[in-house]
């Protein structure tokens, strides 16, 4: 984790910080939810307990604690325990590996703003979200109950299908920048946009060379699959009212309920982290270079450790910023689109999604292998 | 005692645990829950190894595909009350493990004696792989292996078909009352 | 090698004891088992310690060649687990039975 | 090495999260009668649940699942290294191997799809 005992605890803080974002932006999500639900539906939304209902959360939060701790009689005790706290832990370790600023340098350290550099980035938070299933399997066997048991096959079933048109949508970007690591996919897109055929070039010095103008067909993709893998309308089959009350959770409440929140909550962040850092320039404040950012830090900081302090900081808010316009739009289509059938749900994964990504991977292949005749 | 070497005994522990509760624990889901335990902790020990990308390999496959369809099949099948989980019978009982603690003594025993030829015929040190070993990987899987890599293709198209096969037949699609 | 770097130092020859004995295990749950679901585990495990030793051998002799073959294995290992669970599966669907010493009654 | 920092946050969140359970447990009224600790049930009586029928259907998705997912993990590395072949002069030969894969993928794709494997009633 580090070289002397200051590197040591500075990084574990660091972590420590990655696991309260997940956890401290949840009743703020929620509160936006709740809110931003009210305005698309021209109601009015949480709005006595405290400015604008702010303090709606603390009143959720003291509710939450005092519920009554109950495991129905059925239940395997241990599972029925372990699947909520075990909800957490993909969520976070895979938060921590995304780069959120730019690296601090003070003095002879460099701190990374982010858990842990992992220089096989997108492998490592693909791997770790595949071991979301077991919560869900997890809690509803675990409940000993049956619509939580058809709740969590239906539910991992869909996550392990779009799981393929995720891996798959993202073979194209891989291609594009030619490695796994973060930072330098970070590093790629800061250049300005140019796109080169056959010995043409066409300069867009305008726009910075994001992912997203490279590979539109895997963004859609990549953004859709992960609405399906965070459980999310239009893909929340898991808990599909109707016909299973509420999916795999439907024997929890209190704290454990909002434990399986806070882990739906972070796949979230999760996702439009991902796509911030995937497609839409990470870090880098659009128009502004790394060094233009630097220069300018230094000429208002009082020296050079904390001008690259100030420069992480900014950029650590342009980062939060983008995430957030992503986050809204998780919200908008969760209020907008109805829910699909559970076979619709199947046949969009299998039969749609995976033969689009397979088409833009065949595709990006065939224009990077012209492009370098 | 460096990191390093913490490192690798307190994963040693944890993945031998997993493995022992695997083949111990009587209930079948728990030992399908520890052999994901295991292979997280295999995959760990890949990363001690350099081994980055594999790690990440053996998480998805392992961890991630095939664990999960053991638990799957587990639940479906609802087998909870499993009486017998070991095999009857004293004297066979005693003959078989006698045959496994054989073989882990002659495994523990052949390796202890060969490790001196390794460590003198072959890589010094310094000779040992480091940093990113990903694209490595990438190069020699798509050059000197790249027939294998196209025959387990077919593999895996013979195992789809295979499979649906054999999940379809007699009873339809609805397990049998 | 000395008893007193046993401990602090590891080598190549840890990690292969290590993936010997999880070896072992796995083909003692493949002995002992009756449970059919529990073997495939077992002999999963047993894959997964051979992987082990691969890679081990692959970063102390300074070759990419074992990290392949661990990569094939793994891919022999899913399509084995797939073929053997819808086996078990369609016998389960007929005579509603996993444990292994049920299988030798079958016939034709 | 990152190894440290993910197994310290694994075990952060695990001793949170049991620690916020126990913490909840502790508060809350607790008025207990056996109703209560019924499973859910939509108000009538629970049945024994030993004749849950579930479908096969995703079982074979899981089955499926594993065999897609290998083939688009043996992507990887060729994503990776793609360019660095195309540097060193052996892009075509690469890529035709990979079509290669990729027609075989494919074909699996469709024949899954023709044999309605992935029909979901």
């Amino acid at each position: 984790m580090g070289h002397d005992i200051f590197e040591i605890t500075i990084n574990a803080i660091k972590l420590i910080v990655c696991f309260l974002i997940i956890v401290q932006a949840v009743p703020v999500l929620v509160w936006a939810e709740r809110r931003g639900s009210a305005f698309i539906q021209n109601r009015l939304g949480p709005n006595r307990i405290g400015p604008l209902g702010l303090l709606q959360l603390a009143a959720d939060a003291v509710k939450f604690f005092f519920k009554e701790e109950f495991a129905p009689a059925n239940a395997v005790k241990f599972l029925y325990y372990a699947a909520p706290i075990f909800a957490l832990i993909p969520a976070t370790v895979a938060f921590a590996a995304i780069p959120l600023g730019a690296p601090v340098q003070w003095n002879e350290h460099i701190f990374r703003l982010q858990g842990y550099e992992i220089n096989v980035g997108i492998v490592f938070i693909l791997a770790v979200s595949s071991l979301a299933p077991y919560s869900i399997l997890m809690a509803g066997w675990g409940s000993g109950n049956k619509y939580a048991l058809m709740g969590a096959l239906r539910a991992s079933a869909q996550v392990i299908s779009y799981e393929l048109a995720l891996g798959l949508s993202i073979v194209g970007m891989i291609m594009t920048y030619g490695t796994f690591n973060l930072s330098e996919m970070i590093q790629a897109q800061q250049a300005p946009l140019s796109y080169s055929l056959l010995g043409f070039t066409l300069p867009l010095n305008f726009l910075p060379a994001w992912g997203i103008f490279y590979q539109p067909l895997g963004a859609i993709l990549f953004f859709a699959a992960s609405f399906a893998e965070s459980n999310r309308l239009p893909f929340d089959l898991a808990e599909g009212e109707a016909e299973l009350v509420a999916g795999f959770h439907v024997e929890y409440g209190g704290f454990k309920m909002l434990l399986f929140f806070i882990g739906e909550y972070g796949h979230m962040i999760v996702a439009s982290a991902l796509m911030v850092l995937f497609y839409f320039g990470g870090y880098v404040i659009p128009g502004i270079p790394m060094e233009t950012l630097n220069q300018w830090a230094l000429e208002h900081a009082p020296d050079a450790n904390f001008a690259s302090l100030l420069a992480g900081l900014i950029t650590l808010v342009c980062f939060l910023v983008k995430v957030v316009v992503f986050l809204w739009i998780f919200i908008q289509v969760r209020w907008t689109l109805p829910r699909f059938r559970y076979d619709q749900l199947m046949d969009l994964g299998w039969k749609t999604m995976l033969p689009w990504a397979l088409f833009n991977t065949i595709l990006t292949a065939t224009l990077i292998y012209v492009a370098h005749l | 005692m460096t990191a390093d070497v913490f490192l690798f005994w307190f994963l040693a522990i944890v993945t031998l645990a997993g493995g022992l509760t695997t083949i111990m624990i009587t209930n079948p889901i728990y030992s399908a829950l520890s052999l994901a335990f295991t292979m997280v902790g295999v995959s760990a020990l890949f990363v001690t190894l350099n081994a980055y990308f594999l790690a990440g390999v053996q998480l998805i496959v392992y961890a991630g595909a095939v664990t999960v369809l053991f638990v799957m099949v587990l639940m479906m099948f609802d087998l909870k009350h499993e009486v017998t989980a070991f095999t009857r019978g004293k004297i066979s009982g005693m003959v078989k493990s006698g045959i496994v603690a054989v073989l882990a003594g002659i495994l523990v025993g052949s390796i202890s004696l060969t490790t001196d030829i390794f460590s003198k015929s072959g890589a010094a040190p310094e000779a040992v792989i480091g940093g990113d070993t990903t694209k490595e990987l990438g190069k020699v899987l798509f050059s000197k292996y790249i027939f294998g890599f196209e025959a387990l293709g077919i593999l895996l198209l013979m195992v789809a078909i295979g499979a649906v096969a054999l999940a379809r037949s007699k009873g339809g699609t609805h397990a049998k009352q | 090698m000395p008893s007193s770097d046993l401990f602090l130092e590891v080598g190549l020859s840890h990690y292969l004891v290590l993936s010997a004995i999880l070896f072992v295990a796995g083909m003692a749950g493949v002995l002992l088992r009756r449970n059919a679901i529990v073997i495939l585990m077992s002999v999963e495990l047993m894959l997964n310690a051979v992987n082990l030793s691969f890679v081990a051998f692959s970063h102390y002799m300074g070759q990419m060649d074992g990290q392949i073959m661990v990569f094939f294995v793994m891919t022999i290992a899913a399509a084995e687990v797939s073929v053997g669970l819808a086996i078990l599966v369609s016998i389960f669907k007929r005579y509603k039975e996993v444990n292994i010493r049920f299988f030798e009654h079958l016939k034709g | 090495m990152p190894l440290g920092g993910v197994i310290f946050i694994t075990i952060f969140v695990a001793i949170f999260g049991v620690v916020i359970l126990f913490a909840a447990s502790l508060f809350g009224t607790r008025k207990y009668d056996s109703v209560k600790f019924e499973s859910y049930e939509c108000g009538i009586p629970v049945q024994e649940k030993k004749d849950t029928k579930i479908s096969v259907k995703f079982y074979l998705t899981a089955i499926l699942f594993i065999l897609f997912d290998i083939e688009i993990i043996f992507m990887y590395p060729w994503a990776t290294t793609f360019r660095d072949f195309i540097k060193s002069g052996e892009g075509g030969y690469v890529f035709i191997s990979m079509l290669v894969f990729l027609a075989i993928f494919i074909f699996g794709l469709f024949w899954e799809v023709k044999s309605k494997a992935l029909e979901w009633e």
